[in-house]
């Protein structure tokens, strides 16, 4: 792996085709939020962050069905879904990091990722805000006469907030181009997903909009991309609206800070067994595609990369004041 | 010249925007079919069809957020809030994510979206349908919020934040939707944003007044007839200092008429930002003619005197033009508010 | 029937108890609603009202199945839910003109009706927002150990806003002692239910939330009674909330100036057939509680009443000034 | 008399109250188990139990909502929103409900809630969670709205809040929490609402903070040494006219000095209240030290020149005292705002 720099993202996002530059990709996103993580605890970086790793599965199958043309809405919880998505990890982490080379300019942050070139919308920080978003996305594919398909990245928590009704209610009766993605991570942030709703198979929510709700293993990269793409064909056939539960599992902490104390003994001991990485790297070894030796050299290089990557974005630049006084209305005042 | 009715004017800006430009769309509760709560949609649905003219849930945070994301993609929504009250579910999409999309995306992402809601009291719709608000969006840079007082301005305003790149929110006083005035349409009857109509010149004092007040400011003036100069603000973020500036400069005496009441309202940014930069130039204390601070009743007697009209305005610009000084307003006057 | 006046809400209330005295009230209702479209087109009220025929039996039979002591938050649909509570017509209509006998003195009108002796919340003019309250009033309940249950009254548009959303499942997740009445009345405003969205037997929405959704046949008045007093009592027991959907017909248009002219043709005919008045009517003679006579008679005493009261209350005094300045901060300004 | 963090006294403050009186119940997301993400709910569900202490769902428009219920029925819960902007699905339950329901029910029916939500920049939250946004609540007769400055204000505001009989929103500057100060508490710590603070005497100059940026200018007010008053406003909606008045009386100056930008903010309204009120007895231009009229930025450095810190706040005050005009803010100074 190189270098990647802004430009290249779609040739970043059409590698993914081949399964081995699948968990290359996961493996890459693990290793990015290990670092960032290192950086928080070095002061290096300022406010908060929510780390994905758990959901790599679910990030890398989600950019394999999408085409760069489709739109994306997803979380502060985002750094896997831009890198999936074909964003660089120097664009990533320079961001995260307020730097100028940031893919807002360094105004933005963790929370706030954008890559248009990719469909990703500015990341949301707002729980729920982006469902009713990646619907007028879809409202506006589908006015258009295009076959391009939206889609919403949300957690569970996200299923209890009133955007959520109001949205797959919209695209249900419109029968919009979007499919809505619940990442069922078990938590928002220190609650167990019973602790806030009776129903935590959030799938069958799908029910009160008489569109399919199909829950699938986020963990498994193939199961989850198979379902993604049926979702998606049903979308870009004009079919309507579907609601895909992935059930995963946040192997963090909610943000930098959290220790996750409050889960059940065992209980992260036990999806570590099924860790996304894990799997995916087990079966290409079994299937032949790669060697435990190819796989480990393509891990190594993505550790080299992304140590240049870490090295070269402290150095970049800063903002200056300016920057913040840009890009608020269309023209500058 | 046609004298229509404003819910007409706007009628007629939605239909030329959309045939303009392929990417307006319009979308709210019982606009298509039923051409509107309002009739301020009359004959689109059969002119644009279901794709571009659409009825939608009662869900305004998922249509303003539909909204939101279709602007994002390079449509340009309209999405009608029947009254400005439904936004109080749904200022996250406009103050949090619409009008900071530019922002978050280094300048890649604009949301030239509208926002179209009715506002105001005089028509006995109680408390919870009869506020302004617009203090809900005012300290939100990267919104655009511009306010109507005729058909003309209407008709003008609208087809500006239809073509504006950034998000506009038009508020439309309620009251006003049947008045009738004289409205050029096209492009000859664009008003811009951002810049402040003066609609009667004066020297000895200057009135900046705001939707459905401005027809009420212009009357009282006309009754007194002494050099009073009335701005009507038309957009209210961001407004126009340089013509509410260079009026002062000139008249050296400041009031706002507003609807509403004086605590949140837009007038005190009016009488704080020219008192910054023009105290120099002021001969009198600036002030505020407004409603009292209180919800607004239903009553059609007290609902009638809860808004300043055309009878309070002028006792209050004549007594402070004679004496100089700050009138009480009529419920201090009459000893009402105990 | 005498002229009621305040004070003697609850006995009102009681009187329901006897199945005539049922259809009474029902026809109170009807007659009242009358009334007030004709004070409207003569320009004697102000502003505008949303009449309330063809759910008088889902209106009475709540009102029978609930204490005093229980609460209920309603819309702007509210004069039925009012006049079935126990509110005498004189309270209701003088707030309605505006005037200073009226429940809220006069500033409130149709839209803002509240009786507490009776358990009415002032009347929601806002869409879906009476939901929360009323899971907020079960709230409090359930943390004080009282047996009382909340009511949310709402119609099928309002099951699409998020507040429904979020207010079932907060129910659902604390058990609350709350029961959700939906009076699906076919229509939104203009809008036939199937134009906003795909799921239009709306009780199933209780699915999301793990809770009974029941429909029942609104026009029925024993029928609606039985559904209800199943889920007051459950509520009542601790077992937490049910979702009720009530199959009503909005007879008259949405607010005064609406002739409904968007109805598909035969509609409302069809559904006059099933008039709850017509049926309620029906089997008082046909099971001998009472005669035709004895009906007749009681519908001229009821006619007479309302005579009574629209006089009494077109003659009554308006507020003055002073009263917009009242009752906004607890104390005095 | 203890030093404690601001969050602590806020705690103590829910507890205090919580034993004082059975109806006190708090809820909002992971303040039960978890203590709450700022840990302003230590130990409470220890002592008051799952009952009272509850955590909810993300939901903010439901349980503000299911607040507004349990008040109207005679409880006083405190609901947490964790960050100000999540109110932008709730207005609607503040302001259009709790607000009036004193009004429409002829004074029977009474919402004594309260809303904590944490507010403002500082911490490198981003755009979306460094809002201060108490315009969105200014305009409503009927809601109260106070600002805590320290641990003090923190725990007396508070308990005001708890006990008073309408709906109040304590805005809580998040950046603060952390802050240890002295901290009455019981009766004695009890901070009225509606009662402006005046920590520093002077007769040269009035300044209005409110907030994180009371001890920003404290602290320049210090540098400076010249005579500044400086007032705590304390509660902003309503806010106390009286105690502004008489020290604008006695100093002929104003300024007042907010966290975020001058559009909406509610600085406008005490400058154009006083200026309206107190005009002949003004020495010198009023105005405003504010952020820039820009959303919040992320980086550091930027975020931290975003808010009108120390330096800045002293700049704009000695250039004031010395030349009596209106100072510009350092985007201009500096030409960086182009
Ligand atoms: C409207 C709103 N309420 C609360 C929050 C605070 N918050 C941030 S993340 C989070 C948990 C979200 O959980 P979930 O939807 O499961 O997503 P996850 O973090 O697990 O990816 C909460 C409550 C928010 N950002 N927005
Ligand atoms: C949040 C909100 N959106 C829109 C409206 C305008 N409005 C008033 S009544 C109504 C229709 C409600 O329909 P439904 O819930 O079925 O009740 P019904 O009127 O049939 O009793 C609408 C859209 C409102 N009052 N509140
Ligand atoms: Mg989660
Ligand atoms: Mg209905």
């Amino acid at each position: 792996m190189t270098l990647v720099r802004s430009g290249d993202h779609v040739a970043r996002r059409e590698a993914l085709a081949d399964p081995v530059a699948r968990y290359e990709r996961m493996y890459e996103i693990r290793r990015f939020e290990e670092r960032v993580n290192d950086l928080f605890a070095q002061g290096l970086i300022h406010g908060t962050t929510h780390l994905c790793a758990g959901q790599e599965a679910l990030d890398v199958s989600l950019a394999l069905e999408l085409r760069a043309t489709d739109i994306v809405t997803a979380t502060y919880r985002g750094h896997g879904i831009a890198l999936a998505l074909g964003m660089p990890a120097t664009d990533v982490l320079a961001e995260i990091m307020g730097k100028a080379d940031g893919c807002t300019g360094g105004v933005g942050g963790s929370m706030h990722l954008c890559e248009p070139d990719v469909g990703l919308l500015p990341t949301f920080a707002i729980v729920g805000a982006g469902l009713p978003v990646a619907a007028g996305a879809a409202l506006a594919f589908q006015t258009r006469g295009e076959d391009r398909v939206a889609v919403a990245v949300f957690g569970d928590g996200a299923a209890n907030i009133g955007a959520f009704h109001e949205a797959l209610n919209l695209a249900a009766v419109w029968k919009l181009p979007v499919v809505f993605v619940c990442d069922n991570n078990v938590y928002a942030e220190y609650s167990r997903i019973d602790l806030t709703t009776p129903l935590t198979d959030l799938h069958r929510r799908a029910g009160s909009y008489d569109i399919p709700g199909v829950p699938v293993d986020g963990m498994d990269v193939d199961a989850t991309r198979a379902v993604l793409r049926e979702a998606v064909s049903r979308a870009r056939a004009g079919e309507g609206p579907t609601l895909v539960e992935a059930k995963t599992y946040r192997f963090a902490g909610h943000s930098r800070a959290d220790q996750a104390t409050y889960r059940p003994e065992g209980e992260l001991e036990r999806w570590r067994e099924r860790d996304p990485l894990v799997l995916a790297r087990a079966a290409l070894v079994a299937g032949g595609a790669a060697t435990e030796d190819d796989l480990a050299g393509l891990e190594k290089a993505v550790d080299e990369d992304l140590d240049a990557v870490a090295e070269a974005v402290a150095a970049g630049p800063d903002p200056t004041p300016a920057a913040m006084f840009r890009n608020i209305w269309a023209v500058a005042a | 010249m046609a004298r229509i009715r404003v819910r007409q004017a706007i009628a007629s800006a939605l239909s030329d925007a959309m045939r303009e430009d392929e990417s307006v769309l319009i979308f709210g509760e019982d606009i298509a079919a039923a051409e509107g709560p309002f009739k301020t949609s009359e004959g689109l649905l059969a002119e644009f069809g279901p794709l571009r003219v659409r009825d939608t849930p009662i869900s305004e945070m998922g249509f303003v957020g539909a909204a939101v994301g279709a602007a994002a993609v390079g449509m340009r929504p309209v999405a009608e809030i029947m009254f400005m009250e439904f936004l109080g579910v749904a200022l996250d999409q406009l103050v949090t994510e619409a009008a900071k999309f530019r922002y978050l995306s280094n300048g890649r992402v604009g949301v030239p979206l509208v926002v179209r809601a009715s506002v105001g009291s005089g028509l006995g719709f109680g408390t919870q349908h009869s506020q302004t608000l617009e203090n809900w969006l005012g300290a939100t840079p990267g919104l655009k919020v511009a306010v109507p007082s005729d058909a003309q301005t209407a008709y003008g305003l609208l087809r500006s934040a239809i073509r504006d790149p950034d998000p506009v929110v038009v508020l439309e006083p309620r009251v006003l939707y049947a008045e009738r005035g004289e409205c050029v349409t096209g492009d000859a009857g664009i008003v811009p944003l951002g810049v402040a109509r003066v609609p009667r010149e004066g020297d000895a004092l200057t009135v900046v007044a705001l939707g459905q007040t401005v027809r009420a400011a212009l009357a009282a003036a006309e009754r007194i007839d002494a050099g009073i100069e009335v701005i009507d603000l038309s957009t209210v973020t961001p407004w126009d200092r340089e013509t509410v500036l260079a009026s002062v400069a000139k008249t050296g005496r400041l009031v706002t008429v507003e609807e509403a009441p004086a605590s949140g309202g837009w007038g005190a940014e009016i009488v704080a930002t020219v008192t910054t930069a023009a105290f120099r130039s002021l001969q009198a204390p600036p002030f505020r003619i407004t409603a009292p601070d209180v919800p607004v009743p239903y009553n059609k007697a007290l609902e009638a005197r809860f808004s300043p009209g055309i009878g309070e305005i002028e006792h209050q610009l004549t007594t402070y033009l004679r004496t100089g000084e700050v009138p009480d307003p009529w419920w201090l006057r009459e000893g009402v508010a105990a």
